[in-house]
């Protein structure tokens, strides 16, 4: 349901992504990782629109969107979560939901079912400056999801959280795939988080395709280990 | 020479920094691992002063420095190497260098440093004239660690030096460190992805996650698993 | 809930006052004084609109007063176009004018730009109106402008400004508690993510731009046909002035700042003329000390009294 | 074919003294990301006080310009230290220090006004006299203008580029981390940049002064000008600000000699536009 072909992106000299290519099926849970620079958050930034690719396309439901906007992006249907928790910190929680479900999904009932879905009902009211993490994070979902989106695409949403709150959260993220039929593309550091919630899962480094695949299968490649532990084969490899 | 106590950071709402405390002695050097997000840059930058701590005391040679302007830090000897590298990219390589030793102390010194700066990046030396701009990422990482050299520094804190570079380009780099210290008896505190190089090069080993130091240990006592388990 | 119904109980005392003011013994020049009022707070409260709301750096809408202004005058006065024709038609003409030649440019740029493009339209004004004085009156203007109605007295124009007055506040509260106005705040708190939700930040700004420029040129309208005469002194710096004052001096971005501070620079400047030529010193003085000493203006103010009050009360409630 | 080349003439040196006045306002975007709405007023200080130590103390044209540089500079400190400092500190300072040093612009204009009054008052000329070429007629003291401006903008561009604080004020400008990190004390160079920019600010005027009337509110007039000739030479850039007041010194005097006056502010007001919807980076500034 949506695919990118040879994507690049540079700024100046500097390549932020190379020929990245891959797909990703109607109702899955695709993994994307890769250590810190290696141009995950570029190529989000790239797919929702902020950014132009340099060269290569992009295709969401066998339409062409490459140079999209990101208001039209998300007219399609595909929303995002950024990697700094994001909010709009003066709108109340209820408001934050809403300007996915008026702009987004021009439908402003979407607002009410997020809230309901997320258990968010309790802090409706709150302004979302006043949040700790985990409820920013759903908030910042919440929104996004409010868009009756069809591809949900999340940047590192478990970066900050404790150990139950990532099991929460995960739980979630199961539950928005499974009911409501959600594509989801989601960046992760912690490899075996990753490896437990996809199928198949994509390893950027440096901007390139390092690995893509079966997801179970990844920590027995090579290369990935030693991107992820340092050089000379890495200390894993060089341990075992 | 640096002892840090009770570090608490903050991103906006966001605690990043949670009581975090290390001791870097003179002439080590330190490595600082960890994974992504979990605040090694943060307490690098909290230390050179970019990044006000909210709570905790950092010492540098005695003296209490957090709190102070980062132009102060450098002053006292203190550089720090970002991993944005930050260069003036419409100057030249050596209008960067120069602008290394812009503190009163480094002027004196500014010759007998950028010949050391040549030394070790020999490469610099052929493309001095050369604006930021124009040069590659190995490149422009060699002018950034060249331009912490000049300010007549007595520890050098480097973030992610390897990062983005080939392969050839890293190797260069490290060797380029190791020299530092080998060569200047530089102290150095040292945050870096490729454990395996860091681990070569450094005395002891700091391991934070979750903003936390996880573990404190000398390198012959480096247990890999330990490393891993916090990776993964 | 209470402060609530406290608050909305003194607004309505004080429409009910402005409404009963011209039997209370009002002097023509009082009710002159409460016809400025009601043309500056809305020329100042559509100002904020953009610059307050909808973050557009706008620095000429006294232009845009202006080009309304000429257009009701110049219809009423050479063509005979009665007032209830030439405000609307000066209303859209100046939307149409301006969103067209400075709108569509201006919001697609950033920032500073805005503010500078914006600023040198105004300042291009004063000499095409000098240029074209066979219509307009040059540097001499247009006077005798008909009023609203033949043989209309100050009374007259002050009720019917009255009401143009609520009903464009009216509009306004409207469209800061619409989608629009949501998304403002969404785009001010965190623009990617605005973005990302489908928030058009372009034709969000433009609906504002136009509307806002329609009510302003409305403005100028109702200004020409309640006081009779405009020149190009209205482009001058000192109604400029006056009312980035009077949004600075009431609080930015907030509803009822502007007309509070619209209130207290009409007024005030009468006081003010005491001052002679020290006047526009003592302008630029006061737009200075609030945006450094005091940027959230009267209405913060306001509101610390009020928290203060409420926590005093909060206080004594359980000892007594 | 005698009118245009008088009038090219005269729309070089115009030119010429709007480069200068350009130079102010980009100096103090370049560095620190203020547009300075109260610039035009700030020559006009430059101005007055030159006018008033000369022809109230008598005082000789060279110390009467210095010290009234001098004044200027400690200004621009003190404008930078006590208001721009910590209005940069919060949010909407982008807007909140241009609605400021409009405010202030107007209150100083009307400083002036109170002090010196509303009468039209003019700096001598420097050399009296006139260079005739052929047809073409050239004052002595419009030949001394631009000469003194070409060593102003050489000096100025030796500055940034060998002294300690140039160098420091060009590394500000380009990236405020990477200055830090090497030890520049932001603050100060912030301070200096805004004293520097209010001496060739009171520069430009004083150079304005002798060749046009003065009056407390003329500033407006040539500000807007400068903020004409920054968008065009590219926000920021020395170099791009020069070449676009030449051009635009060049275009007013054709503009006029043809058109008349009346249609030199239009003009320019459409050619400010085509640049900001072509290249809203200027005509000459590569970067964005």
């Amino acid at each position: 349901m949506f695919a990118t072909k040879g994507l690049s992106k540079s700024f100046g000299r500097l390549t932020a992504l190379l020929n990245v290519s891959f797909e990703v099926e109607e109702g899955e849970i695709f993994g994307i990782a890769g250590p810190n620079g290696a141009g995950k958050s570029t190529l989000f930034n790239v797919i929702t629109g902020i950014y132009p690719p340099s060269s290569g396309r992009i295709f969401f439901r066998g339409k062409d969107i490459t140079n999209y906007k990101p208001d039209q992006i998300c007219h399609l249907g595909i929303a995002r979560t950024f990697q700094i928790p994001t909010t709009f910190h003066t709108l109340s929680v209820y408001d934050n939901l809403r300007v996915g479900a008026i702009f987004g999904a021009r439908r402003p009932q979407s607002a009410d079912e997020v809230l309901e879905l997320l258990g968010l009902e309790a802090v409706r009211h709150r302004p979302a400056r006043n949040l700790d993490l985990y409820t920013t994070k759903l908030v910042m979902l919440g929104a996004a999801l409010a868009t009756d989106c069809k591809l949900l695409m999340l940047d590192e949403p478990m970066a900050g959280l404790s150990m139950a709150e990532i099991n929460q959260f995960l739980e979630i993220v199961r539950r928005i795939n499974q009911e409501k039929g959600v594509t989801i593309i989601i960046i992760e550091h912690l490899l075996d988080i990753l490896i437990s919630l996809t199928k198949r899962m994509l390893i950027l480094s440096d901007g390139q395709v390092l690995y893509l695949g079966d997801s179970k299968e990844v920590t027995a490649d090579r290369r990935v280990v030693e991107v992820y532990l340092g050089g000379k084969g890495g200390i894993a490899h060089a341990h075992r | 020479m640096l002892t840090v106590r009770e570090l608490d950071c903050f991103y906006s709402d966001l605690q990043v920094l949670r009581g975090v405390s290390l001791d870097v002695g003179e002439g080590e050097v330190v490595a600082l691992f960890g994974p992504n997000g979990h605040g090694k840059s943060t307490l690098l930058k909290a230390i050179c002063g970019l990044q006000p701590p909210k709570r905790g005391s950092i010492r540098f040679k005695g003296e209490e420095i957090a709190g102070l302007p980062a132009h102060q830090i450098v002053e006292r000897g203190l550089a720090y190497i970002p991993e944005e590298r930050h260069l003036f990219s419409d100057m030249t390589v050596l209008e960067n260098l120069y602008l290394g030793a812009y503190p009163r102390h480094a002027r004196p010194v500014l010759k007998k440093n950028l010949e050391f700066v040549f030394h070790i990046f020999p490469r610099l030396a052929e493309r001095r004239h050369q604006l930021c701009s124009t040069l590659s990422g190995g490149e422009a990482r060699m002018v950034a660690i060249g331009r912490g050299l000049m300010s007549e520094t007595s520890l050098l804190m480097v973030d992610e030096p390897s990062i983005g570079l080939s392969p050839g380009m890293k190797m260069a780099v490290f060797d380029a460190i190791r020299q530092i210290h080998c060569e200047r008896g530089m102290t150095i505190l040292i945050v870096e992805q490729e454990i395996q190089h860091a681990l070569e090069m450094s005395d002891r080993i700091y391991l934070i996650k979750k903003g936390q130091i996880a573990f404190e240990r000398r390198r012959e006592e480096v247990q890999v698993d330990e490393i891993e388990r916090a990776y993964f | 809930m209470k402060h609530v119904n406290w608050k909305f109980a003194l607004a309505v005392l004080v429409l009910v006052f402005i409404l009963l003011y011209p039997w209370l013994g009002a002097s023509s020049y009082t009710k002159h004084l409460f016809i400025l009022f009601f043309i500056w707070s809305i020329v100042a409260a559509n100002w904020n609109l953009m610059m307050g709301y909808a973050g557009i750096n706008s620095l000429g809408n006294i232009g845009f007063m202006a080009i309304g202004g000429y257009t009701a005058g110049i219809l009423a006065k050479s063509l005979g176009v009665p007032p209830f024709l030439t405000i609307p038609i000066a209303g859209i003409v100046t939307s149409a004018v301006v969103t067209l030649a400075l709108g569509l440019p201006a919001l697609r740029l950033s920032g500073i730009y805005i503010a500078l493009l914006t600023l040198i339209f105004a300042d291009t004004l004063p000499s095409l109106l000098t240029q074209t004085r066979e219509i307009t009156g040059g540097a001499m203007g247009l006077h005798e402008i008909p009023p609203f109605y033949p043989g209309m007295d100050k009374t007259g124009a002050y009720y019917i400004c009255f009401v143009f007055f609520l009903v464009v506040l009216f509009i306004i509260y409207r469209i800061v508690h619409s989608p629009t106005g949501m998304a403002f705040v969404a785009l001010r708190d965190s623009e990617n993510f605005a973005y990302c939700l489908g928030v058009n930040k372009f034709r969000e700004r433009l609906k504002v731009f136009a509307l806002s420029s329609l009510l302003t040129g409305a403005a100028g309208g109702m200004y020409v046909h309640a006081l009779g005469d405009i020149s190009p002194t209205t482009l001058g710096i000192e109604p400029f002035l006056l009312t980035i004052a009077m949004i600075e001096l009431g609080g930015v971005g907030t509803f009822l700042g502007p007309i509070l501070g619209a209130a207290v620079i009409v007024f005030g400047n009468e006081f003010l003329r005491l001052a002679g030529t020290l006047r526009l010193t003592l302008l630029g003085a006061l737009i200075c000390t609030i945006i450094l000493f005091y940027p959230g203006g009267v209405i913060q103010l306001f509101h610390t009294i009020e928290h203060r009050v409420e926590r005093l009360l909060n206080r004594k409630t359980p000892t007594t | 074919m005698e009118n245009l080349v008088n009038a090219l003439v005269s729309g070089l040196i115009s030119g010429s003294l709007y480069a200068t006045m350009a130079l102010g306002l980009t100096i103090i975007y370049g560095v620190s990301r203020v547009f300075n709405f109260g610039h035009g007023v700030i020559a006009v200080i430059g101005a007055y006080i030159t006018w008033y130590l000369l022809s109230v103390f008598g005082v000789p044209f060279l110390p009467a310009t210095l010290l009234s540089l001098a004044f200027m500079a400690s200004f621009g400190w003190l404008v930078y230290r006590f208001t721009m400092s910590p209005l940069l500190k919060k949010p909407n300072w982008e807007f909140s220090t241009v609605l400021f040093m409009l405010g202030a612009g107007i209150l100083l204009e009307n400083v002036v006004l109170q002090v010196f009054g509303p009468r039209v008052k003019s700096i001598p000329v420097l050399v009296d006299g006139a260079l005739k070429v052929g047809f073409i007629q050239i004052n002595w003291h419009e030949v001394a203008l631009m000469g003194i401006v070409l060593v102003v903008i050489a000096a100025l561009s030796l500055f940034f580029k060998y002294t300690r604080t140039g160098q420091a004020m060009r590394a500000v400008a380009q990236s405020i981390p990477g200055a830090q990190v090497v030890g520049i004390n932001i603050e100060q160079i912030f301070g200096l940049t805004f004293a520097l920019a209010f001496t060739v600010t009171g520069f430009s005027g004083i150079l304005l002064g002798t060749k046009y009337y003065l009056n407390p509110h003329v500033g407006w007039e040539w500000m807007v000008k400068g903020f004409v000739i920054v968008t065009f030479g590219g926000l920021g850039s020395t170099s791009g600000a020069v070449v676009a007041a030449l051009v635009l010194g060049l275009v007013e005097a054709v503009a006029t000699l043809y058109f008349g006056a009346i249609w030199v502010w239009p003009i320019w007001f459409v050619l400010f536009l085509i640049v900001l919807l072509l290249r809203p980076q200027g005509i000459l500034g590569g970067r964005t």
